[in-house]
């Protein structure tokens, strides 16, 4: 009788698990993001720092009051809302007012997150449409850019950043800043563009040098800047079984096919499928939004669809649209559509002869 | 000027109408299906519970088949007395209300009385614990208790008591049988409510085994079938109700009942034991040593996918 | 169109354990007491041949079967029947069973057992004999052999798999039993092909295991028709259909049996059984199980004779007091016993005693699915579980089965063992399926 | 591209333009049929072809009022010729496909006051589309209404397994959802000229 | 729904009507409406003309700073010969030519098609304002070239000379970046409604590269007309 | 009240349609409009009271023919109705003041697609009398233009800074360094704002009934 004192436990088969579990891959995630972080803030100074200090914060007030609200127990400690706050402060360009970063924080997380039911249930990428929607509410103030390396970067603010909440983001004066900061650094001129507006709303496309745009020695987004720190963060997270590595493959193969179809094509008017895949934040967004799992399809077949389609409508955005960069519109149509890919993809069940599922009469 | 644009308003839209109605008339002809308009007001009528108590898919099947003389208004049994009334009124049909009927739960064996053996984790389910080793309950014909019944109750008519045993409310009962089928140790049974003298237990077991496992089992003495011979027969060890001669079930049968497996179960819906019975009860309940103490830090695990 | 030889795609690796995997097969002493459930097989229970106070002899029958899909039980020792009343079964229910005491003065050592001449038995009474042993597939499944042997009219069986992978971790019975006894092993796949007239026979053993590879190889005779195969190792290389898939490259129909394809699936504990039995016309009484696992003192393979309670084999190996879960197989597809008073059965290859730190299961808090889509890569039959799991968390059961081919799903548990939220998907499925089953039968 | 061309005529009322996305044409239905993938296929077809026909329709009535010279009638003619078409459609499947007519309830009459196709048969006489335009508008339009069906449609059969809050359930979560594709639809916005 | 409504009696006769009847319903129904319609927009006709006259009158003497009086003129390019080109010319109360006001349209807008007059005075070259007269476009968003002020100042001021040959602009209309304008000619787009301030200034570059030339050439009638 | 108890009395009618029945928030009838126009608060006004004047004038009509028409030709019948009344309105509103006209856009005239009107039609006006119908008219039509004020403050009010803007009486919120969030007067901003009142409006009801039902229990 002496295991009677304790009863034995019972419970349904399998009876061991792995062991990663879902904070664990959160917080690689989190953890892969962090060296982005710190060149973002090596290149952008302060702003950046405050910057994502301010949207991680924010997400995580955010998704702690929602779950106040609904009376569930908090779901702040599985990191996956740290993730969002992260990803969103690396897709805003360094100058943008501190109060949009919170607005944009909190419409990401409430709308798409808790509404949705919170982790694991949200259909789109809580951190792109927070970024959608300030793109879409302001967009001077997240077009307007700022050159990396600014002389004086870690000693003063830009002058955006501490914008009065709901007050005009005061592009002028950034602009002067830069030029000022710039002159004391010896260099004249600042057209305020990245790679991509360069080429398609300038006169003469002007195309930015690939060793540049790898290097991430470019205007833009404060993540989405250097492509070398964004690739091996990425290749650690694959390295870990953390990312379906086919995402991001079929991504950059969508965009480089169609890019480089037009490239061919002509080749003066339409960029290099090089240059296509190093400006801009499709790397980031290849290896760190459109990866995300929650809202991608999940037969490996869907994986590659939902790649493609990606990379394709990037291009298309990019080359045709009235915007100079497609990648977050591209990622949350491709977010859209994953319950179609992911149903239209169902892989035949073994001994099963395949059904036409898609329709039924 | 005027004339001739009124004239050529008045022409072309009276041209229109009469080429439209024209099309609408033939189609009318050629494609008319008759549909009963009571099928619509009485769905109406019904609750929209779609609960299926009716026998029948969904309410509107269930006003379809009411249409067609198939089934009595009063076989609703989600509706209130006036909306069967009404509905009857309305289509000059008898309501055909019968007796209430209501779930009773065959088992007594709260966390009080009987005892748990091991310890399950998993889902909080009584289905996904009757599936693993039985649920971990000694006694494994006995209610689990983690409560599905009220799960799929749609009428909020069952809940969970303090010792983890499942209680019908007969007045908000509607009989519509989800808990039945959903019991997966089936202990819930559609009686009406004339159907007083109840056998709360299900087990198997001769009376040491089934004592061992619950306090008020059923030991298979047959002192009530003596004192009901008539309505009362023993299968194995267990009483049996006759309520094909429902009127010889009589209060006298649950007086003798050592251990309080067989009882009386009052209009109101409420249960009562046998004198001796209720005596044993309590000397189980408040003897000397304390109660079983119930596995509480375990469900805070379970409950946590819920919350999670 | 990928390939994959010697394996079937998807499926999990799990730590594989095989602590006991050079632990040589020893023998227990007889228990005093042994309980014989009526039903230790898929089919209907068996009838009891017995009553209260008769002796029975060991290897005597005590039950017979009922119909065809069912086995006879034979007392395991020789002694007296002290009751034949309810016992608690490995799933938790008060069943049938016969249980005896033993006899101190009985001869222990003779076997009842009715010789034959098996070259002179048709197939038919060959597989009339397979059942008078009571053989039930010993990999688990505890499902007839004797019914397995006789493929539905107008299907035959030319091909047989003999199931010698054994993917569940810290089993090793199999392993043990194919160096051990390769012998036996050989009689009975040779005695099977006869019955079922079956021209090839498969050994399919999984790449781990060099020294069972090396032994049955040894053990097949010249000219035979059997050879082994070695395969990937990989869970759940054992299960019929993805055998069917690694080694004849073949898919079993859905809903269907390995003999719609022509294919017989044996596993290496049954042929040895009958192998052995067959032989001697005596009755299955006893069976080599693992007992292993951190919860136990002397791990190791041993043979016990069925109807000996677990409390009895703990005491004789020693059970630690960290020991909190006993599982009847591997712990992949497994049962957790509830109790000690449960008796051992056919159908047990393994005892497992885990404490605390080995079983990762339950233990975890449950996280929303995030559909990382581990689960469907790692499901062997192409099912999506995230999918399933969700439909059973909002109870749509009828749509689980209908539309997403629920009951293709053999409860493999990869599903559940890869998923980094902890969700319990194939205990969903299995009440998804109860309930299906039990709508089924309300209509 | 050339902003009359046929292929950005399709692209325009497909896709940048979206009826329902950018347009808000047509919610009601959208909101209430897009539940289910089949039935919002369904769905998609049958508005597709009902813009078809009205597009067609309209042309007609454009050139005979034209000739009449009476301009006020046009919003009357189009609506009256629009309610009966889909009555007549109505009508058809009901008495040829009682389960299609059960499947699409009570929102094939309400195609009848599906504002997209009053709106389509308003846009094109106001973009003074020819024939060939007209049809490709309508085409397109119609492809666009289903693509923001069957997406939404599939989009929502998730969300059906999501453990939505109470008080978001229904119209809520569905129009916020329809709030969010529309802001990705707003990428497209400059295409096809 | 759930305000409840008393029901009619149920007639099943009735619910199956005759043809007959439906003819006679729908047609005088819509006889009714026609006729209706028909009286309707004879009787709000010329209220509606004149309101369209008065605002082109009022946006004229708006657009041509100073001016009292205006006066209708239509000409013909060479170019173009069958499209009438209306031309409407401002004075002051003695009748001295102030400056015209032109219609530029384009059809490439959001909702389709934009009308707009602008303010030139041909002395100066000068280009002195828009006033959007049609506009389909996003309310909110597009319908924004009428009251963004950002690209109000883009034509408050716009100088735009004839070439030497007095054919054609110096510097013909060109729509830029918000925020990178400057140049001759140059206009700068409203940021987020780049479609239609595209087709704002299609428009007018349409309507200044044919009208202005013919302003040009018929200044002198134009300045006679008003004594 | 001297009304017989056969179903609402009029007023209840007369109300439902504020705010209990309201026909966006509660039916979800008209939701294109609601989302079409309602950017700034003065298009809601305008829309509200067009919307208004066709459902009391096609109520009116219809509830008086309502026993002559076949069930057959209802649906085209309301709407020849309907059409007729919008025309009306159309060349009404151009006659009084272009601008107006003009900045409803194309909505003017997608008001005889409006649900509400052809719901009230086919639901009330074809079943009560004609003073029941105007009642239920007017009720709805003030929970319509209720609603689209609703939406079209929240929208102004973000999205341009201002309340009445394009009138006379416009009044600056935020003096002039607002930054405007364009989003709100663009296609999503519609669908997010009538998603969050919906939600509020939803969360507001629960409450209701969960207070209702704890005072029943008390």
């Amino acid at each position: 009788m002496s295991t009677e004192a304790r009863p034995l436990i019972i419970g349904s088969s399998p009876h061991i698990r792995v062991k990663q579990s879902v904070p664990d891959i959160m917080f690689h995630v989190a953890l892969a993001l962090l060296p982005v972080a710190a060149f973002a803030v090596w290149s952008f100074g302060l702003s950046a720092l405050l910057l994502l200090l301010t949207t991680t914060a924010a997400c995580v007030a955010t998704e702690h009051t929602a779950c106040l609200i609904a009376r569930r127990s908090t779901t702040i400690r599985d990191w996956s809302v740290v993730v969002t706050g992260l990803i969103l402060g690396l897709t805003l360009p360094p100058s943008t007012p501190l109060w949009m970063a919170v607005l944009g924080s909190i419409f990401g997380v409430s709308v798409t997150k808790s509404l949705f039911g919170g982790l694991g249930y949200n259909c789109f990428n809580p951190a792109l449409v927070g970024r959608a929607f300030l793109q879409i509410a302001f967009p001077i103030p997240l077009t307007t850019w700022t050159p990396p390396d600014l002389p004086g970067r870690f000693s003063s603010l830009l002058p955006t950043t501490l914008t009065f909440p709901f007050l005009r983001a005061d592009t002028a004066a950034l602009a002067d800043y830069i030029r000022t900061a710039l002159a004391s650094g010896g260099v004249d001129g600042w057209s305020g563009a990245t790679p991509l507006s360069m080429w398609k709303f300038a006169e003469v496309p002007q195309f930015e040098s690939l060793p540049r745009l790898f290097l991430g020695s470019i205007a833009g987004s404060t993540g989405e800047t250097a492509t070398w720190l964004i690739i091996l963060c990425g290749l650690y997270l694959i390295a870990r079984n953390m990312m379906n590595w086919r995402i991001p493959a079929g991504m950059l193969l969508g965009a480089f096919l169609l890019s480089g179809a037009f490239w061919l094509s002509d080749k003066t008017h339409y960029p290099s499928p090089m240059f296509m895949l190093f400006s801009g934040g499709l790397m980031f967004g290849a290896l760190f939004m459109a990866s995300d799992m929650v809202a991608s399809p999940m037969t490996s077949a869907g994986v590659w669809i939902y790649g493609f389609f990606i990379g394709m409508v990037t291009v298309i955005i990019r080359i045709f649209g009235a915007l100079p960069e497609g990648v977050m519109f591209a990622i949350l149509l491709g977010n859209a559509v994953s319950p179609l890919i992911t149903s239209a993809t169902q892989p035949r069940t073994y001994g099963l002869v395949r059904q036409k599922r898609w329709i039924k009469q | 000027m005027l004339i001739s644009a009124l004239s050529i308003a008045g022409g072309v839209m009276l041209l229109l109408g009469l080429l439209l109605a024209a099309v609408l008339a033939i189609a009318n002809k050629k494609l008319y299906v008759y549909e009963d308009p009571r099928i619509d007001e009485v769905e109406a009528q019904l609750p929209s519970a779609n609960c299926g108590a009716c026998g029948f898919a969904g309410c509107r099947a269930f006003a379809e088949a009411v249409i067609r003389g198939e089934a009595a208004p009063g076989q609703c049994t989600a509706s209130s007395a006036d909306t069967v009334e009404s509905i009857a009124a309305y289509l000059g049909v008898d309501a055909g209300v019968g007796e209430k009927r209501v779930a009773r739960l065959a088992c007594s064996g709260g966390d009080n009385v009987a005892r748990r053996f091991a310890h399950y984790e998993g889902r909080y389910s009584c289905r996904a614990a009757s599936l693993v080793a039985g649920g971990g309950k000694h006694c494994t014909f006995g209610c689990i208790g983690y409560g599905d019944c009220v799960a799929v109750c749609p009428f909020d008519a069952l809940h969970m008591n303090e010792h983890m045993l499942p209680v019908v409310d007969e007045a908000k009962c509607t009989a519509c049988g989800n808990c039945v089928v959903e019991c997966p140790k089936h202990l819930f049974s559609i009686h009406p409510i004339s159907h007083q003298l109840w056998v709360s237990c299900s087990t198997r077991l001769r009376g040491k085994d089934a004592k061992a496992a619950c306090a008020v089992a059923c030991i298979g003495c047959g002192l009530c079938a003596k004192a009901a011979p008539e309505a009362v027969s023993m299968d194995g060890n267990l009483p049996v109700v006759d309520y094909g001669k429902n009127e010889f079930a009589v209060r006298e049968a649950i007086e003798n009942c050592p251990s309080g497996a067989i009882l009386w179960v009052e209009r109101d819906g409420r249960r009562v034991l046998g004198v001796k019975a209720a005596a044993a009860l309590e000397k189980v309940l408040n003897p000397p040593e304390a109660p079983l103490k119930k596995t509480s830090a375990s469900e805070a695990e379970q409950k946590s996918e819920v919350s999670g | 169109m990928k390939s994959y030889v010697n394996s079937f795609p998807h499926g999990v690796h799990p730590p594989d354990c095989k602590y006991t995997a050079d632990a040589v097969i020893e023998t227990l002493p007889l228990p005093p007491e042994v309980t014989i459930l009526l039903s230790q097989h898929i089919g209907a229970p068996a009838k009891a041949l017995v009553a209260k106070k008769s002796k029975v002899m060991r290897g005597e029958p005590i039950a017979e079967a009922v119909g065809f899909v069912s086995v006879p039980m034979h007392a395991p020792i020789a002694g007296t029947v002290t009751a034949v009343d309810y016992a608690l079964n490995p799933r938790g229910e008060m069943a049938q069973a016969i249980k005896i005491k033993i006899d101190p003065d009985a001869d222990q050592e003779e076997i009842y057992g009715t010789p034959r001449d098996l070259a002179s038995l048709t197939p038919d009474e060959l597989i009339r004999a397979v059942q008078e042993t009571g053989t039930v597939g010993l990999g688990g499944a505890a499902f007839p052999t004797h019914v397995k042997m006789k493929p539905p009219a107008g299907k035959s069986v030319d091909t047989l798999i003999v199931n010698g992978c054994e993917c569940e971790p810290y089993l090793t019975t199999d392993f043990r039993i194919m160096v051990e006894e390769s012998d036996k092993i050989i009689t009975g796949i040779q005695l099977v092909m006869e019955a079922m007239g079956a021209k090839e026979a498969f050994i399919a053993i999984e790449n781990n295991k060099p020294e069972a590879l090396e032994s049955m190889a040894k053990a097949i005779p010249a000219g035979a028709p059997i050879s082994v195969r070695s395969l990937m190792t990989k869970y759940p290389q054992g299960a019929e259909k993805m055998l069917s898939r690694a080694v004849l490259h073949k898919d079993v129909p859905s809903g269907g049996l390995p003999s719609d394809i022509g294919v017989g699936c044996f596993n290496v504990a049954t042929l040895l059984q009958l192998g052995q039995l067959l032989p001697k016309g005596q009755g299955l009484i006893e069976r080599v199980i693992t007992v292993s696992g951190g919860g136990v003192e002397r791990p190791g393979n041993y043979r016990i004779p069925l109807g000996t309670p677990i409390r009895y084999i703990m005491e004789q190996v020693g059970i630690r007091p960290e020991a909190r879960k006993i599982i009847s197989g591997g712990p992949m597809m497994g049962m957790s016993l509830s109790s000690q008073d449960i008796p051992l059965t056919k159908g047990m290859s393994g005892l497992l005693v885990l404490t605390e730190e080995e079983m990762r299961d339950g233990g975890g808090t449950v996280y929303p699915c995030i559909k990382c889509a581990r689960c469907v890569d790692a499901c062997p039959i192409f099912l999506n579980p995230s999918l399933l799991g969700l439909l059973a968390r909002k109870a749509r059961y009828e749509e689980m089965a209908e539309e997403h081919h629920l009951n293709d799903c053999f409860e493999c548990g990869c599903c559940t063992y890869v998923c980094p939220s902890n969700i319990p998907l194939v205990q969903y499925f299995r009440i998804a399926k109860a309930m299906n089953r039990e709508r089924e039968a309300a209509k | 591209m050339n902003p009359e061309s046929l292929p950005s005529v399709f692209i325009n009322a497909c896709i940048v333009n979206n009826f329902v996305l950018s347009m808000f044409l047509g919610i009601c239905p959208f909101l209430g049929v897009s539940n289910k993938k089949d039935t919002a296929v369904r769905m998609g077809i049958a508005v597709t072809f009902v813009m078809l026909v009205c597009s067609v329709c309209t042309y007609g009535i454009n050139f005979v009022l034209d000739s009449v010279d009476a301009p006020y009638l046009k919003l009357i003619c189009y609506i009256v010729v629009i309610a009966s078409a889909v009555q007549l459609v109505e009508m058809v499947i009901k008495k040829y496909s009682p389960a299609l007519f059960r499947a699409l309830g009570i929102f094939l009459p309400l195609i009848t006051t599906n504002c997209a196709i009053l709106a389509l048969a308003m846009f094109q006489t106001q973009k003074e589309y020819n024939f060939i335009q007209c049809i490709v508008y309508a085409v397109g339009a119609g492809a666009g209404y289903t693509l923001a069906l069957i997406i939404m449609a599939g989009m929502r059969e998730k969300l059906e397994l999501a453990d939505v809050p109470d008080v978001a359930q229904g119209a809520a979560i569905t129009l916020i959802l329809a709030g969010i594709l529309s802001l990705a639809f707003m990428g497209f916005a400059g295409l096809g000229g | 729904m759930s305000v409840s409504e008393t029901t009619p009696p149920v007639d099943q006769k009735k619910d199956n009507a005759g043809s007959l009847a439906m003819l006679r319903t729908l047609g005088a129904i819509s006889f009714v409406s026609g006729i209706l319609l028909s009286v309707v927009y004879q009787a709000t006709f010329s209220r509606i003309q004149t309101n369209t006259e008065e605002r082109i009158r009022s946006t004229v003497l708006e657009l041509v700073p100073g001016s009292v009086i205006q006066k209708e003129f239509t000409f013909f390019s060479e170019a173009s010969p069958d499209v009438p080109r209306t031309v409407y010319a401002g004075y002051d109360a003695s009748g001295t030519f102030l400056g015209v006001a032109l219609e530029a349209i384009d059809l490439g807008g959001y909702g389709g098609e934009i009308k707009l007059l602008y303010g030139y005075i041909p002395d100066e070259h000068k280009i002195v304002g828009t006033k959007v007269l049609l506009c389909k476009e996003t309310p909110g968003l597009g319908d924004k070239i009428k009251t963004d002020e950002h690209f109000q100042k883009n034509f408050e001021s716009l100088s735009v000379p004839l070439d030497d040959s007095r054919q054609h602009l110096l510097y013909p209309l060109k729509l830029v970046k918000a925020g990178a304008g400057g140049g001759p000619g140059q206009i700068e787009a409203i940021s987020g409604a780049t479609i239609s301030s595209t087709a704002v200034v299609n428009g007018m570059k349409e309507s200044t590269e044919v009208v202005l030339p013919l302003v040009h050439q018929h200044l002198q009638e134009l300045k006679e007309q008003g004594k | 009240m001297s009304m017989e108890k056969k179903g609402p009395s009029s007023w209840d009618v007369f109300f439902a349609g504020f705010w209990r029945d309201n026909p966006v928030f509660v039916m979800l009838l008209g939701t294109c409009p609601t989302l079409a126009v309602t950017n700034s608060v003065i298009n809601c006004f305008a829309m509200g009271v067009s919307t208004l004047f066709v459902l009391v004038m096609s109520g009116i009509l219809i509830s008086m023919l309502r026993n002559f028409i076949p069930k057959q030709v209802r649906i085209a019948s309301f709407i020849v109705v309907i059409a007729t009344f919008v025309t009306i309105v159309d060349y009404l509103i151009q006659s009084i003041s272009l601008d107006l006209y003009d900045s409803l856009g194309a909505f003017i005239q997608l008001i005889v697609v409006n649900c509400i009107i052809l719901g009230r039609a086919e639901a009330f006006a074809s079943r009560n009398g004609v003073m029941r119908s105007v009642l239920d008219a007017i009720g709805m039509g003030i929970g319509f233009t209720i609603a689209l004020l609703c939406l079209g403050v929240v929208r102004e009010v973000l999205g341009n800074g201002t309340l009445l803007m394009n009138t006379p009486y416009e009044i600056s919120l935020f003096g002039p360094r607002f930054e405007p969030w364009s989003v709100m007067i663009l296609p999503p901003g519609g669908f997010f704002v009538l998603g969050v009142e919906l939600l509020f409006f939803n969360w507001w009801r629960k409450r209701k009934e969960a207070r209702a039902l704890a005072q029943a229990k008390a």
